[in-house]
């Protein structure tokens, strides 16, 4: 005789609000097999668990039911407590009155109502669960990185430091990241590059990792420990093992017109190319779309001049796979594109810019070795405004939330700014200031009370380019309530952070959810920041929200925690939903063989002592399925089973339905 | 800690005939996109009818025609299966291969007498908690048009109010 | 074009806008489209009654809406910019708007089924050049450099204007068309004004000042409008402009409707060239005859 | 001061149900003040009046509605074009200034604008359609602003810009059936039709 026992959750006030807990308690007492039944206002507290600890024990509990938050949620907690009070955990079922219940519905009495179904449910099916038993699988202790920025760097080093190999696909020529496009770095103002470069040129040295630059991955395979990544190595027409880096091809180079994408378009490259000069690898590569003997079939100067004979015309795009335990996800953001705002020239006014190309005005490596020059004549900057909330914040044409980033850049761009034009008027436009970080408020005062920079609260309507050139905004002074006009030789626009290109196809690829912009998804906001939902798949960076350098680097060594923790068992423990063949009454017409879409179900051959062959039948690999369940529907003759999931206990469950 | 003891605040148990029509929709999900998917319509606050039953199964490729006539005979008025997106199942085809079955499920219901209208397929994804909550309402709209499967079955104990 | 287009002059193309009237009339007969004004049409409103009274603002419309649905037009062309504005307002708010439509059929007790579609001049002008007024434009005006003003009832209003609000290009096409430089300038979509005119010349001074000032800068020979309005604004005030120390402005202001009547070689004089404050005539002296 | 006071019905309320706009929305960023061409000859900026509306006791009603703002206002939607809350200031100026003038709140500096207003649709009313002689002659003498403008009048005359004879429609019976149900909010005479058909 089943015995069960059945633990209500109020969550708080979460499902006790709309749900009558000692209802639903009271009503699954009647169930048929209940032997306890009780309600408790935190049930995955301690308290809580010890409770259905000490129910298993005293009650001999056959089978329990925890009606509270989604199985998503707690499913791992109270099955832990169920097999430390001695009870198989596939026998403990949840039921979620939270998720599904009182937090969709508002009327007491229908939510009440359903509770009782949903419990009534899972108590039938727990009676039909039979014990099951982990299943373990091999690990391959070799991680992926996808995206070299900083963080893509720091999970690399860490991960490499804890003496597992690492495999880093950066889809550039070069690891760095926006980063290493930055000036100086708030709130310390240290050199971006002195403290990058060390990482690039460390992880690109580092005996555990391998360095795939100029690469992107096109196809996802397998699952946790197990998980098979094919890598797309773009041409680069240089054979980087001959190439010694000399510079004399770029020199030399025609095609000299390119607009950088390192230095935001305000300086130009050559086709073949470093993009900048602490690049690494830094050996070049041929831009095969503006290469003229790649295009027209003319020039060769670089192969000419080339004094090691690494230019090679005939290149080819390379697929290699990869085999692989764990994958961490460092793609990074991108800016949003201010063309969209008409009123702000649409993006075709030459002086106003956004915060990267502001970045690199300020770089003493920039295209103007650091000096503010106006992109449109080159003059120095006599007055700049820097508009925050660019594109943020702007749920009709940009995007609704907030960059988090933006207000510390624009208060770093205008110290920088005042550093270098001592004469010159800095002025920002706010809507808040958002300075949440350690030393972040201190910085932004230090801006407007030592800087000069003068704050303005109010969002700007209108910039327009007089006749004599210099840029005329129209804004707002909230705070004393007037329009206020200002006419400057620069804008800088703290455009949006959003995700890179191509985010939600990447992830689409590696099986994880994003967000409706495309930011990757957590698998719990609070306390799996850098887990995904996909198990084996970590995130790091601003590719899961906007996020600075401190943050980023942060969660790209929790993110190696992870993977290191991964890696430390040899062998995976896995949940044994797993396909079973009834060897007796197979038939083996092998329509499951050709439905699994793992292949994981094989022809065993049965054969009696002497070993003569009595019939084939067919056979699931425990390693290999996936516990889908599709073969178990193909299957005429009802052979084929899916353990946690039986044909008898989802049957039970929909009989249980009133 | 409160031991059983009050009682239920209203319509709990109460006379089931009683009360007026409405459908009763069993859902069969999958664990990983429209399971999730309703976990965030819930994290989302997001109200919808009450007219629903979730059954999780792991993938829909699992969905055995019989689950769908068995729902029908425990007074079912609707059977919606929804799962992952085609390309994004978590098994990489279950669910292609349950699509494949659907335009068998619906010859198998017209044999059956049930009107294949009766049957909702869609793909809710684990980020599409809006979705979920209007896909029930969509549904249980629908139904509510329909009208009742079947009556008189015995085993439609209530509505699902 | 066979199908007539109904033809809303409004109340002040019979006054201060009369050579929009005069220019669209002789365009439209150049062209070869009859034109037929909806007959006991009355006034819009305009920005009184819209400032003054919600249901006047619809009813006034609405009446000649359904005036020109009966008389079987399926087209009206409200060369107005203010007009227009008002007139494809209503019809926007009444096809989202079962109940106030109920309203209006109560207080004009006149039915309207909705089926009347309102053209803007410059909706009408590249519908001309679509149906082979282009090739008719044997007068180019010889590289004139036009700034084109939309002012905000030609640009503004998501469902009403079907154009780029902050960088409207509508007027653009018809303007090379005819021979115009178009001059990039930064108060194409910048308030004149407008209804304020009468009561609050001071700001119209201001704000028309700034306007011209800008075109000037630009290097405009002239400026080129769709609305009486903002017409009377910057022609008729450039005067009282200059007269109150800001300017001196000597800036022609010419409808987009006498620039096409211009290079189609239509008489200055027919198309009301002569009536404006600040000589218009100097920009008939740009039309050169296309050798065919 | 006090923000507390509970009304039946708040003035965002009556704002929501008059143009849709629920100034809720607003988070004050200033972006409709910034680009407002009349905002140099308003004493409330728009987004302050936003912001009174949030508020909406008695005090910043009394404010609002004795505002010079709503009466400067142009309707040229730049503020609503830019929002990025995709709100309608000009919506909420449109329905204040309707109050205002049904309350019979407005500020004698801005008399003219009324009389202006209040000019032309009489001058509609009567005919059916605007002219500017009579309007012209009907706002003088409301708002006893004789002089300006009037110099105007002859350059008008002579380029054919000023029809001295008043354009009159047909339909003007019919003109001012309209305005007598519109600007009547009891409507009478309709109150009457029905109350006949209602009979058997
Ligand atoms: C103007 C500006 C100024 C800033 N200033 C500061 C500052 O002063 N201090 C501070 O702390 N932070 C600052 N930041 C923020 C800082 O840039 C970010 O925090 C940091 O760059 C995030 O690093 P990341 O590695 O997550 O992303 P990224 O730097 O974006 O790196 C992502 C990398 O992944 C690669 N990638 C993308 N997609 C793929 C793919 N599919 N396959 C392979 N590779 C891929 C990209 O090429 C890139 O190299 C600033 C940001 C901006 C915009
Ligand atoms: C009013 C309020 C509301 C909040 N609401 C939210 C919210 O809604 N969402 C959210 O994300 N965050 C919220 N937070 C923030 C959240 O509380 C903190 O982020 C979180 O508690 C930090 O966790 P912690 O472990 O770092 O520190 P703590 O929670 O402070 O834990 C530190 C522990 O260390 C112990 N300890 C201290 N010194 C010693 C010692 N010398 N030896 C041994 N033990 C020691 C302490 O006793 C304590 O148990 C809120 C904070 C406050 C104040
Ligand atoms: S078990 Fe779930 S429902 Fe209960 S208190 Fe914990 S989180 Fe809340
Ligand atoms: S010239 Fe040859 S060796 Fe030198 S950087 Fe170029 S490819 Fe490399
Ligand atoms: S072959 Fe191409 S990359 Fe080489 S120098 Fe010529 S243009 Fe440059
Ligand atoms: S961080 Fe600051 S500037 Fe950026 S969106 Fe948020 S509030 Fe605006
Ligand atoms: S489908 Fe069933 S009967 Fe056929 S081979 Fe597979 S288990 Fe055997
Ligand atoms: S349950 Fe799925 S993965 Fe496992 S054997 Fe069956 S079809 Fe294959
Ligand atoms: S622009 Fe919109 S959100 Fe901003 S203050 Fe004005 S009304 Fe409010
Ligand atoms: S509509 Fe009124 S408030 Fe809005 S910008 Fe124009 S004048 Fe200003």
């Amino acid at each position: 005789m089943a015995r069960v026992g059945v633990f209500i959750c109020h969550c708080g006030e979460n499902i006790g609000r709309t749900v009558d807990c000692a209802a639903v308690a009271k009503a699954a007492e009647a169930f048929p097999g209940v032997v306890k039944s009780v309600d408790y206002k935190y049930m995955c507290s301690d308290p809580g668990q010890q409770m259905i600890k000490d129910a298993i024990r005293d009650e001999r509990l056959t089978g329990v039911v925890v009606g509270a938050c989604s199985p998503r949620m707690h499913e791992p907690t109270f099955r832990r407590a169920a097999f430390e009070a001695g009870l198989n955990p596939y026998l403990l079922e949840m039921a979620n009155l939270r998720e599904h219940c009182s937090w969709v519905h508002e009327d007491r009495p229908v939510a009440t109502e359903k509770a009782i179904d949903l419990m009534r449910v899972m108590v039938e099916k727990v009676k039909k669960n039979a014990e099951l038993r982990p299943i373990r699988v091999p690990v391959e202790p070799t991680a992926l990185v996808i995206g070299g920025g900083i963080a893509g760097i720091q999970a690399a080093l860490d991960i490499a430091g804890g003496g597992k190999k690492v495999i880093l696909v950066e889809r550039s020529p070069s690891l760095g990241g926006h980063m290493a496009r930055l000036s100086e770095t708030f709130p310390t103002l240290d050199c971006s590059q002195c403290i990058l470069t060390p990482r690039m040129v460390e992880a690109a040295n580092h005996p555990n990792i391998t360095l795939m630059t100029y690469s992107e991955v096109t196809k996802v395979d397998g699952f946790i420990g197990n998980f098979e990544v094919t890598v797309r190595q773009k041409a680069r027409y240089v054979d980087p093992e001959k190439c010694t880096g000399c510079g004399a091809c770029f020199e030399k180079c025609p095609a000299k017109k390119i607009p950088s994408e390192f230095d935001a378009a305000l300086g130009n490259r050559t086709a073949i190319y470093r993009p900048f000069p602490q690049a690494v690898p830094n050996k070049p590569v041929i831009d095969a779309e503006h290469c003229i003997m790649l295009t027209k079939g003319k020039c060769g100067i670089c192969a000419k001049v080339c004094p090691t004979g690494a230019i090679k015309y005939d290149d080819k795009d390379r697929e290699v796979i990869v085999k692989v335990g764990a994958i961490v996800v460092a793609t990074g953001f991108e800016l949003w594109d201010h063309s969209a705002y008409g009123e702000y020239g649409a993006g075709r006014l030459e002086d106003v810019i956004n915060g990267f190309q502001f970045e690199r005005l300020a770089s003493a490596s920039g295209p103007t070795t650091g000096e503010i020059r106006r992109p449109s004549d080159g003059r120095i900057a006599e007055s700049v405004v820097f508009i925050q909330c660019c594109g943020s914040r702007d749920p009709k044409r940009g995007v609704p939330y907030c960059s988090k980033i933006c207000c510390m850049y624009t208060a770093k761009h205008a110290i920088l700014y005042r550093h270098k034009v001592h004469h010159g008027r800095a002025v920002v436009f706010y809507m808040d200031v958002r300075a949440g970080g350690k030393g972040y408020d201190e910085f932004v005062r230090r801006a407007i009370e030592t800087e000069g920079a003068e704050y303005i609260r109010g969002r700007v309507s209108r910039i327009y380019r007089r006749k004599d050139g210099r840029l005329v905004v129209k804004g707002a002074d909230t705070l004393a309530g007037r329009p206020v006009e200002i006419v400057a030789d620069m804008v800088v626009l703290a455009d949006a952070i959003v995700p890179q290109p191509g985010a939600s196809r990447l992830a689409q690829m590696l099986g994880v959810s994003y967000d409706e912009y495309g930011f990757y998804s957590e698998a719990h906001p609070k306390l799996r920041p850098v887990e995904t939902a996909k198990a084996g798949v970590f995130l790091a960076g601003a590719c899961q929200a906007p996020k600075d350098i401190p943050e980023s680097v942060a969660q790209a060594s929790a993110a190696a925690a992870k993977v290191l923790g991964l890696f430390s068992q040899p062998e995976l423990e896995r949940e044994p939903i797993v396909a079973k063949v009834n060897e007796v009454t197979c038939v083996h017409c092998r329509a499951c063989i050709q439905a699994c879409p793992y292949g994981a179900i094989e022809d065993k051959e049965i054969k009696d002592s002497k070993g003569n062959l009595i019939r084939t039948v067919a056979c699931v690999n425990e390693g290999e399925c996936q516990g889908c369940g599709t073969c178990v529907a193909v299957c005429r003759s009802g052979s084929i089973d899916l353990d946690g999931f039986t044909d008898e206990e989802v049957l039970a469950e929909i009989a249980a339905l009133e | 800690m409160t031991q059983t003891s009050t009682k239920p605040d209203a319509a709990t148990g109460a006379d089931a005939a009683a009360q007026p029509w409405s459908p009763r929709i069993v859902a069969f999900v999958c664990n990983w996109c429209t399971y999730a998917g309703a976990d965030l319509a819930g994290t989302s606050r997001l109200q919808y009818a009450p007219n629903v039953r979730i059954i999780k199964l792991p993938c829909t490729g699992r969905i055995d025609p019989l689950f769908i006539l068995k729902a029908f005979e425990q007074g079912a008025d609707a059977v919606l299966v929804s799962g992952c997106h085609p390309g994004d199942c978590h098994y990489t085809a279950g669910n292609y291969h349950a699509r494949r079955r659907w335009g068998l499920f619906r010859r198998l219901m017209e044999f059956t007498g049930i009107d294949a209208k009766r049957l909702f397929f869609s793909w809710v994804s684990a980020a599409e908690g809006q979705k979920f909550a209007d896909l029930i309402n969509a549904v249980t709209d629908e139904v509510r048009q329909a009208g009742p499967f079947d009556p008189t079955n015995p085993a439609r104990k209530r509505p699902w109010t | 074009m066979t199908t007539p287009i109904g033809y809303y002059p409004g109340c002040s193309l019979h006054g201060t806008g009369r050579e929009l009237d005069q220019s669209i009339r002789a365009l439209a007969e150049v062209a070869g489209v009859d034109l037929r004004e909806i007959k006991d049409w009355n006034c819009c409103g305009a920005t009184a009654a819209h400032s003054l009274n919600h249901d006047l603002a619809v009813a006034l419309p609405y009446r000649t809406l359904a005036l020109a649905e009966d008389q079987g037009l399926a087209e009206v062309l409200a060369p107005c910019a203010a007009c227009f504005s008002r007139l494809k307002g209503t019809a926007v708010r009444l096809a989202r708007d079962p109940k106030l439509a109920q309203k209006m059929t109560e207080i004009t007790e006149r039915p309207y089924r909705g089926t009347v579609r309102i053209l803007s001049i410059i909706e009408f002008i590249n519908r001309l050049l679509d149906a082979g007024l282009e090739a008719k434009l044997t007068h180019p005006l010889g590289g004139l450099k036009v700034a084109p003003y939309y002012g905000c009832l030609l640009a503004r209003g998501e469902d009403i204007v079907d154009d780029d609000p902050e960088q409207p290009s509508g007027m653009e096409r018809a303007l090379v068309a005819a021979g115009c430089e178009v001059v990039p300038w930064n108060f194409a979509v910048e308030c004149c004004g407008g209804g304020l005119s009468m009561s609050k010349t001071e700001a119209v001074l201001d704000l028309s000042d700034a306007i011209l000032s800008d075109a000037e800068d630009a290097q405009a020979d002239a400026i080129v409008t769709g609305c009486p309005m903002c017409h009377s604004n910057l022609d008729m005030r450039q005067r009282t402009i200059n007269a109150a120390g800001r300017g001196p402005h000597d800036l022609p202001v010419v409808y987009l409707s006498e620039i096409l009547g211009l290079a189609a070689g239509i008489e200055p004089e027919r198309l009301g060239l002569d009536r404006h404050f600040v000589d218009a005539m100097r920009v008939a002296e740009r039309m050169t005859e296309r050798s065919a | 001061m006090a923000h507390t006071e509970t009304h039946e019905k708040t003035l965002a309320d009556k704002i929501l149900e008059r143009t849709g706009v629920d100034v809720r929305e607003c988070y004050q960023c200033g972006k409709c003040t910034a680009g407002c061409p009349m905002v140099q000859f308003m004493d409330l900026t728009p987004s302050q009046v936003m912001r009174l509306v949030q508020i909406g006791d008695r005090e910043a009603v009394q404010t609002l509605l004795s505002s010079q703002t709503l009466w400067s206002c142009v309707g040229c939607l730049t503020c609503t074009q830019r929002c990025p809350k995709d709100l309608d200031p000009a919506a909420v100026m449109d329905a204040l200034r309707e109050i205002a003038y049904q309350e019979g709140l407005v500020p004698d500096a801005q008399r003219n604008v009324l009389k202006f207003h209040q000019a032309f649709l009489k001058t509609v009313e009567h005919t059916g359609r605007m002219s500017e002689v009579p309007l012209t002659a009907l706002y003088k003498t409301l708002s006893r602003d004789f002089f300006s403008d009037v110099l105007l009048a002859p350059a008008m005359l002579l380029r054919g810009k000023l029809p001295l004879v008043p354009r009159v429609i047909g339909g003007r019976k019919e003109v001012r059936r309209i305005f007598k149900r519109c600007l009547d909010p009891e409507r009478p005479d309709r109150a009457d039709e029905e109350t006949q058909e209602d009979r058997p």
